[in-house]
């Protein structure tokens, strides 16, 4: 019998797939962040259907929300530069790339399968649940109990992210790349560290 | 109360950073030669590296202190330390590790006050992404759970990408930091998977649950599956394999060393590796200390047993090939990742003085490679930065200090005696000998041969090479912070070659606790 | 102040003249390597010289101390101690505290006498003959710290602080050799030592971890009492009890029928072979001598002082300390031996070839040093150690005659090369009578002119080598428990050394004796007869037309020199020390001549230190009758080497020629045209010589360094260069790199590991195996024999016992099943041996160890072995071991 | 085998695994790093179902809920630090190819 739970399995399964291969098939990468969002909308779903509603919700927000969005940003910034891959895959050496990954994928994606799940084991299948189990006030209490720790740790962790970030990445915002006499580094420019740079750039005395 | 002075080292690094980011955010840009110390970025609290710096370095040694005093005072005996347990677990062990990678983290902050004005990087963020950084390595080590392990492991991480990716005029730096950070993410991502499947099979994430949920396998009522558990295993130690960088997954660390600040590359090799050697312990003797997962035939032993030889092997043979001298110790580091994973081997037998050994081990060589480091920078100045071994020659008529300094640090790297550096590996092998791991210790001690070779060249460079006409030479800085990170190196490092007695006694009293 | 005063200042058991004997040294480098500069030369040449005569006098008067104390039995050990240093976990709960502590007794006392004896005179000889350096504070900082090192390294009372010393002394040579760095062959050679070096020290940190194992002290006193400890059969295969096959059976020790396995190796064994490995690089044996001959490139009183009396005879010194653990073990004896004889042959062979005055003496050092082993492993150790402090007094005498007349060539030449070059030289006698009779002195002694010291040292030890037993050890039964299994050992006998091996070594012996009395000859008669060659070379000097090296300078009358000084004698500074020196090594044979004048002083000196040890050496019968027959052909070896050096080098070309030109006049041209007969002889018995020190030359540059240095190097180089550029820089490489590490990972854990311990009891013939743990593993097991598996089902039972019949083999399989279901099978060969007492004989080889175990069995208990059978699938390392490929049955979901 | 489906635990991890293996094999083979960065939150969405997967068989604790509420903090920190290293790249090189960081080798 195939109830509307098990449709919702499917459905979002199959999103959740789909979006993960176009993911790491597209050669543009915002359809690769389409597809990463199709995927994360499959997931969300899913956690709807594990009574998640909470993380369902976080994960749109966050997930959807602020990294796809980031990711969109970026590639927007970069322009057509953003494609990045010219010739690799899939064009050029495609057929080996594309044999490669796709070995690889069956492989582990077979050894995967295998494992776990637990061959020839007994399928665990799921029981009952509070009502509450994954709402919002089951899994905040938590983290404001015995998660706040946690929770604290993870402040130094969003300080830190913020701090570099910006000290990483401010600065004039103009597409002045180097020229490759100027992607070495001032640091390097003694000896054989140089000479064995194979696109035998100068030296550059500057530090950009 | 009690709970804040158990917590006092960490509480100290954490508003630390917070202070020095007031600090920083609201201080007056340096007046003078702004363009001089930092290029081209002009930002509040620009060129105040040496004040930035020092402050840090309090803050750490502050740290450091206070670990110390907690120490005295007994963890046992604070009541509220069961409060933040499993996520944070205040006990000897991850207090000795609070210690040294306080003193690494003053280290680097020593470094970084001189190196960077020195270099025109002079960018007030690196302070309190060390201090931040340090933070997260404190907590990785006193992680006693899965979920903090990880937020800890990310904020160290994280920190670390940014420290390396900081010079952002470096094309080098940035692809350092490009590679740390994809491979760094990856890893993360495998040892997250584990994690997963160890919730999965065991229920808990808590490494002592985890523990005693393995320790049911087999057993007839046991609900736990042994599969998910033997690959989250191996997910695990790849993942923390790639953290403390053991051959095979070391490769990030050469390019990452390398184009790193040099401060950075301290940090990494001194703090990066000192914490998370104290969460594989944890997790390997907690988590998956069960028997069954200890014994030669089918457990962890082996594998570890095994990246050590290769780790070691791998790392001498590769480094006494470089040019670059930086790039030398960023082999070295894999090499000596190996010699402590011979002690974590040993655990398989006398767990404590093995567990102790690999503690001492890695006190000995973060003061041994934040010094020699340290000795880099002093060597080489603005524009005459000192990073092959031709740099370096004859830098011992140049500056004679630097360069006596420099070959105490390599001497105890190489493991000379009475240097940290013998002390240090005499422990580790006696360990493996006493669990009978001759192979390892036979290995171990030819790779030491191999190490030598390397750490001399660079001793016969400073020494009895003369500059070629014409070629570009290390010019010495001098920057009164940087020698005194050395000096505080080198002290410890005599001292603890002299008297090694009472830092392995609190080892050993730390294994003892934390085993 | 008499003796109480001195004792009552310094008590035996807190020793403090100790700290001063130590203290002056240190001090001195301090002061000069810190203010020297500003001091200016005299103020440091002063300081140094009191370090060192203060540090002397200390010696002389704890020596003079120990002598008081001192009984014919009972030896004298006066301690400091200083702090505890560290604490050493030891095979059980112990702790063994590591004191930094000196003591000082016979033994050390008397090498503290050489080490600041020789070292002042040396010292002061530096005064002039460094002069004119302008590192002039450095060098005598250096020197002072080689001193204060070197005592360091003999009065240590443990083995720890003698590695410090150890370490030290090896830094000093280092730094003292590259102490004219600009020049890149000292650099090299600088580098060549400290990593030959260092395969040395390997094998002494081996011997320290081996001795804390087994006898749970490093001190020597507790060594010494516990050595007996080292008496048991040791495992040295990782995991496993036995032996490997392809040892040779003398480390293996004596192999029965019954025991496929073999006995293993005693631990005394073990640690003598280490010991000696360490010994042998700090003494230059070998194959580790190739360092010292290069270390000459430093300054001549460095060679004197470092490489030639004292650091090089450390590793006799640490051999004679520890004899009671040598003696052990006659098979590292034997090994020391020999490689002592070894060395000797090769390098005086070697010596032949070479023109460079200190090459010739580097060489003859490596040589004299293998003859000191070759005492030391025949268990002469005093005899031994006596040649240590005559080789001090005449080696170190050659050196400072031969830096004397470098100085003097130097003068003239200004070219460290040539004026080394003994082609140059001739004539020197006429020009410096003080160095030449000194010389000549020295040589006489190291030749071993009947009388001098040399003599005395030398022929000794020979006459030991042809007369000296050693017991051999009865090796005790020994248990060890090795995880779950407990091992033990029956008691047996050790190896035994062949009997007629004495007299191979004398006999070889002598043969160097002859070479060695030639080629010191060879080098003095060139040196200082015949005429001075070097007038030829001077600067702005032109050869005419067709010249010749400077070696045949025919063509110059030398009784006319060319511009440029003439050689001269030296300064008082470097004359005082020669006379000193060349005084004792002629007579300094007195303290222990056997020979002539029964005085065997020096043997009771250090004879109650190695009283343990020299009671396991005994001697063949009739030893006492055989002292002068074995004698004469000393006496002999010596004459015809001399003779021979005297016939070819002097004889042929002075008067005999000359007189020749009347008589013959057909002959006139040839003898007239003397440098013809010196080619004649180049040609032919020169020649001869010659190639075969070429030859030596040859193995020493293409075999041994090739083979010790060059093979591996470059193995470890080509090794990283390959895996270096596995480095490629890209994220994907290192992505997959790591993916292929987590793969193998993964296999490891999922594959079933079928480990078995066996635990086995020949007695009752109940072999119980076990098979390893793991998680979710299920076993079933083939336990009679059959082939085939007992049962279809998978059970929890991890053991069986087997219970077999006597001789009855039978192979046992276990099958394991992981959580997977993959499967893997295990075989396990069981033999229960036919070991009934009386009834089967031992085969030939292994008699005497078959009663030995006999014996054992009656007086100690039944004999038993456990015998444990470790297949070593996947049980050394993962992956070294077979490691059965996982079979996927059962149905997939 | 259809009535179970989406109510038994292996489906949900199996699920997952793929997911993790696609992001994995995405991470290795792909050479745009924008790309890869994707590939690693692949990853770590498939983690955050095996985690709620989990939890729903392990009851009521909610401690793999609260695990994957900081993963997927961590997941947002990450990336903006990711792509502020990427911006960095891309504006000294011009480039977003993974293969173009091989300055440092060997």
């Amino acid at each position: 019998m195939i109830g509307a739970g098990n449709v919702l399995f499917v459905i979002a399964g199959i999103l959740a797939l789909a979006g993960a291969l176009i993911t790491v098939s597209s050669r543009n990468p915002i359809r690769g962040a389409m597809g990463l969002l199709a995927t994360i909308f499959g997931i969300a779903l899913l956690f709807l259907k594990l009574n998640a509603q909470f993380l369902a919700a976080i994960q749109v927000i966050v997930y959807a929300g602020a990294v796809v969005v980031l990711f969109v940003f970026v590639i927007m910034l970069l322009g057509p530069d953003a494609l990045g891959e010219v010739g690799s895959f899939p064009k050029g050496k495609s057929k080996v790339s594309r044999g490669i990954g796709g070995g690889l994928l069956a492989i582990l994606a077979g050894v995967a399968l295998v494992l776990l799940a637990g061959r020839g084991g007994a399928h665990v299948r799921f029981g009952d649940v509070q009502p509450d189990h994954g709402s919002v006030e089951a899994v905040g209490g938590l983290l404001f109990s015995r998660g706040l720790v946690a929770f604290e740790l993870a402040t130094a962790l969003l300080i830190v992210a913020v701090i570099g970030a910006i000290a990483v990445a401010r600065g004039k915002q103009t597409k002045s790349h180097l020229t490759p006499a100027q992607r070495g580094d001032g640091e390097f420019f003694h000896g054989t560290v140089v000479a064995r740079d194979d696109r035998g750039r100068p030296p550059s005395k500057g530090d950009g | 109360m009690d709970l804040v002075i158990a917590l006092s080292p960490l509480l100290a690094v954490g508003f630390g950073g917070l202070m020095l980011m007031l600090a920083e955010a609201f201080g007056k840009p340096s007046e003078e030669g702004i363009s001089k110390t930092t290029g081209d970025v002009v930002d509040a609290g620009a060129g105040r590296g040496a004040e930035l710096g020092l402050g840090a370095s309090v803050v750490l040694i502050a740290g450091a202190v206070m670990a110390v005093g907690v120490w005295i005072v007994g963890p046992e005996t604070l009541e509220g330390v069961a409060d933040v347990a499993p996520y944070l677990l205040i006990d000897r062990f991850s207090l000795f590790f609070t210690f040294v990678l306080c003193l690494g983290g003053a280290f680097t902050a020593l470094l970084g006050g001189g190196y960077l004005p020195e270099h025109r990087i002079d960018r007030s963020e690196f302070f309190p992404l060390v201090l931040f950084s340090t933070f997260g390595a404190i907590a990785l080590a006193m992680s006693g759970d899965l979920l903090s392990l990880f937020v800890g492991l990310e904020t160290m991480s994280l920190g670390v990408y940014c420290l390396i990716g900081l010079r952002r005029g470096s094309a080098r730096a940035t692809e350092a930091a490009l590679k740390y950070f994809l491979l760094g993410s990856f890893a993360a991502a495998l040892t997250l998977f584990g994690a997963a499947l160890l919730y999965g099979a065991t229920g808990h994430t808590d490494l002592v649950g985890i523990g005693e949920a393995v320790a049911t396998i087999g057993q007839p009522d046991s609900t736990v599956a042994a599969m998910p558990v033997l690959l989250a295993l191996a997910l695990t130690l790849a993942g923390l394999g790639f953290k403390v960088a053991a051959v095979p997954f070391h490769q990030w660390t050469p390019d990452a060393y390398e184009g790193a600040p040099t401060p950075a590359t301290a940090f990494m090799a001194a703090v990066v590796k000192t914490a998370a050697f104290a969460i594989l312990l944890r997790v390997l003797l907690v988590g998956f200390g069960e028997e069954r997962l200890m014994s030669w035939g089918t457990g962890w032993p082996p594998v570890i047993a095994t990246l050590a030889v290769l780790s070691m092997t791998v790392g001498n043979v590769v480094a006494g090939r470089q040019e670059s001298v930086k790039r030398m110790l960023a082999y070295s580091s894999i090499a000596h990742a190996g010699v402590a994973l011979v002690g974590v081997a040993a655990t398989i037998r006398s767990t404590e003085d093995a567990t102790a050994s690999v503690l001492f081990y890695l006190l000995v060589y973060t003061v041994s490679t934040a010094g020699a480091f340290g000795a880099l920078i002093l060597c080489g100045s603005r524009g005459a930065e000192a990073v092959s071994y031709e740099d370096l020659a004859g830098i011992a008529k140049r500056h004679p200090a630097a360069a006596l300094a420099f070959s105490l640090f390599l001497l105890s790297l190489a493991g000379f005696p009475p240097t940290a550096g013998f002390f240090g590996k005499l422990y580790v092998f006696q360990s493996a000998i006493d669990s009978e791991l001759y192979v390892l210790v036979i290995i171990g001690l030819v790779n030491s041969l191999i190490g030598a070779y390397y750490y001399v060249r660079v001793m016969v460079y400073m020494y009895m090479r003369e500059p070629v006409p014409g070629a570009p030479v290390a010019k010495p800085m001098s920057s009164g912070m940087v020698t005194s990170a050395i000096v505080l190196a080198a002290l410890l490092v005599l001292g603890l070659g002299i008297l090694p007695g009472v830092s392995l006694d609190m080892a050993i009293a730390a294994a003892a606790r934390g085993g | 102040m008499g003796m109480d005063g001195l004792f009552s200042i310094f008590p035996p058991e807190d020793f403090t003249l100790l700290c001063v004997i130590l203290g002056l040294p240190l001090l001195g480098a301090f002061v000069n390597g810190v203010f020297g500069k500003r001091l200016g030369k005299e103020a440091v040449s002063l300081m140094a010289l009191v370090a060192v005569g203060g540090s002397f006098m200390a010696s002389c008067a704890a020596f003079f101390m120990l002598m008081q104390r001192q009984t014919e039995t009972e030896a004298a050990r006066f301690v400091w101690h200083g702090w505890k240093w560290l604490d050493i976990s030891g095979n059980g709960d112990f702790q063994i505290p590591i004191e930094i502590a000196f003591s000082v007794d016979a033994l050390s006392g008397g090498m503290a006498l050489i080490v600041t004896g020789v070292g002042f005179l040396i010292h002061l000889y530096s005064t002039e003959y460094m002069a004119e350096d302008d590192g002039f504070h450095r060098f005598f900082a250096y020197l002072n710290l080689f001193i204060f090192s070197m005592l360091v390294l003999i009065l240590g009372d443990n083995l720890p602080v003698l590695f410090i010393g150890w370490e030290g002394v090896g830094m000093c040579s280092y730094l003292l050799i590259g102490f004219w760095f600009t020049e890149e062959a000292n650099a090299v050679a600088g580098k060549k030592a400290f990593v030959t070096n260092r395969i040395g020290d390997f094998g002494l940190l081996v011997a320290m971890a081996l001795l804390v194992w087994h006898v749970g002290a490093l001190d020597w006193q507790g060594i010494e009492a516990g050595a007996n400890n080292l008496l048991t059969p040791i495992k040295i295969y990782p995991l496993g009890n036995g032996v490997p096959a392809w040892l040779p059976d003398f480390i293996r020790g004596p192999l029965t029928p019954e025991d496929p396995r073999g006995v293993r190796v005693t631990a005394a064994t073990l640690v003598g072979f280490a010991l000696f490995l360490g010994c042998a690089g700090k003494s230059a044996q070998l194959p580790l001598y190739v360092w010292l001959p290069d270390a000459m490139a430093g300054p001549t009183p460095v060679s004197a002082l470092i490489h030639a009396a004292t650091m090089v005879t450390a590793g006799v010194y640490l051999c004679c300390r520890m004899a009671a653990v040598f003696v052990l073990s006659p098979a590292t004896m034997a090994t020391i031996a020999i490689v002592g004889l070894a060395t000797a042959l090769l390098a005086a062979s070697i010596a032949f070839a070479q023109n460079d005055i200190k090459k010739v003496l580097a060489y003859s050092t490596v040589s004299q040093l293998g003859y000191m082993f070759i005492g030391i492993g025949v268990g002469a150790f005093a005899t031994g150690f006596f040649h240590v402090i005559t080789h001090a007094f005449f080696k170190a005498c050659l050196f400072l005659g031969a830096g004397s007349v470098i100085h003097a060539m130097h003068a003239r030449i200004h070219d460290v090369d040539r004026s080394q070059d003994m082609r140059n030289m001739g004539g020197m006698r006429n020009f410096m009578p003080i160095t030449h009779l000194t010389f000549l002195a020295s040589c006489l002694a190291i030749a071993g002119l009947p009388l001098t010291s040399g003599f005395f040292s030398k022929d000794e030890i020979l006459f030991k080598a042809y007369t000296s037993t050693i017991a051999t050890p009865q090796v005790s039964d020994g248990e060890w428990i090795d995880r779950s299994t407990q091992v033990t050992w029956p008691a047996m006998q050790a190896w035994t050394p062949p009997e007629d091996l004495g007299r191979w070594i004398y006999t070889l012996a002598l043969l160097g004796a002859v070479m060695t009395a030639f080629y010191m000859f060879r080098l003095y008669f060139r040196v200082f007869w015949g005429e001075f060659r070097g007038w030829t070379i001077v600067r702005g000097w032109v050869a005419p037309a067709g010249g010749h090296h400077g070696h045949d300078d025919h063509e110059h009358d030398s009784d006319e020199p060319l511009d440029g000084p003439k050689p001269h004698e030296s300064a008082l500074q470097i004359t005082v020390p020669l006379v000193v020196l060349g005084v004792l090594a002629i007579f300094a044979g007195g303290l222990n001549a056997h020979a002539f004048f029964h005085s065997h002083l020096f043997d009771d000196w250090v004879a109650p230190v190695l009283a343990t040890a020299s009671s396991s050496v005994g001697e063949i019968e009739g030893a006492k009758e055989m002292m002068m027959p074995l004698l004469l052909p000393g006496i002999g070896a010596f004459a015809i080497g001399v003779g021979g050096a005297y016939w070819v080098y002097v004889m042929q070309r002075g008067e005999p020629a000359a007189s020749f030109v009347e008589k013959v006049p057909w002959l006139h041209r040839i003898v007239y045209e003397k440098w013809r007969v010196d080619e004649l002889y180049e040609e032919t018995f020169i020649g001869a010589v010659d190639t075969l020190g070429d030859m030596a030359v040859w193995v020493d540059q293409y075999v041994v360094d090739a083979v010790v240095a060059r093979v591996t190097s470059f193995a470890v180089a080509a090794s990283g260069t390959i895996l270096r550029t596995m480095q490629t820089g890209r994220v994907h490489a290192y992505g997959a790199v790591m993916v292929a590490g987590l793969g193998a990972l993964g296999w490891f854990f999922i594959a079933p590991q079928a480990v078995v311990t066996v635990l086995a009891d020949d007695d009752s013939g109940v072999y119980s195996v076990t098979a390893s743990p793991g998680l979710g593993y299920q076993y079933r097991w083939d336990e009679d024999g059959d082939g085939e598996l007992d049962s279809d089902d998978f059970g929890d039972k991890a053991r069986v016992d087997v219970q077999l019949g006597r001789s009855e083999v039978r192979l046992v399989q276990v099958e394991v099943k992981n959580a997977l279901g993959f499967r893997s099978i295990e075989q396990i060969g069981l033999f229960r041996p036919q070991r009934d007492g009386a009834s089967d004989g031992l085969a030939g080889a292994a008699q005497e160890a078959k009663e030995a175990a006999d014996s054992a069995a009656k007086s100690q208990k039944a004999l038993q072995d456990i015998q444990r059978v470790l297949q070593q699938a996947g049980g050394n390392l993962p992956g070294a071991g077979k490691q059965p490929a996982p079979k996927p049955v059962g149905g997939a979901p | 085998m259809g009535a179970l489906l989406g109510n038994v635990l292996e489906h949900y991890v199996m699920l997952a695994g793929v997911l993790f293996t696609i992001g994995a094999v995405g991470f290795l083979v792909r050479r745009n790093v924008l790309v890869q960065l994707m590939s690693i939150e692949l990853m770590l969405n498939a983690v955050n179902l095996a985690f709620v997967a989990y939890n729903r068989v392990h009851g009521d604790d909610m401690n793999g809920h609260m695990f994957v509420f900081f993963i997927i903090a961590v997941a947002a920190a990450e990336v903006a630090v990711g792509l502020a290293i990427v911006l960095s790249f891309y504006r000294l090189t011009g480039s977003v190819h993974s293969d173009d960081a091989d300055a440092l080798k060997g």
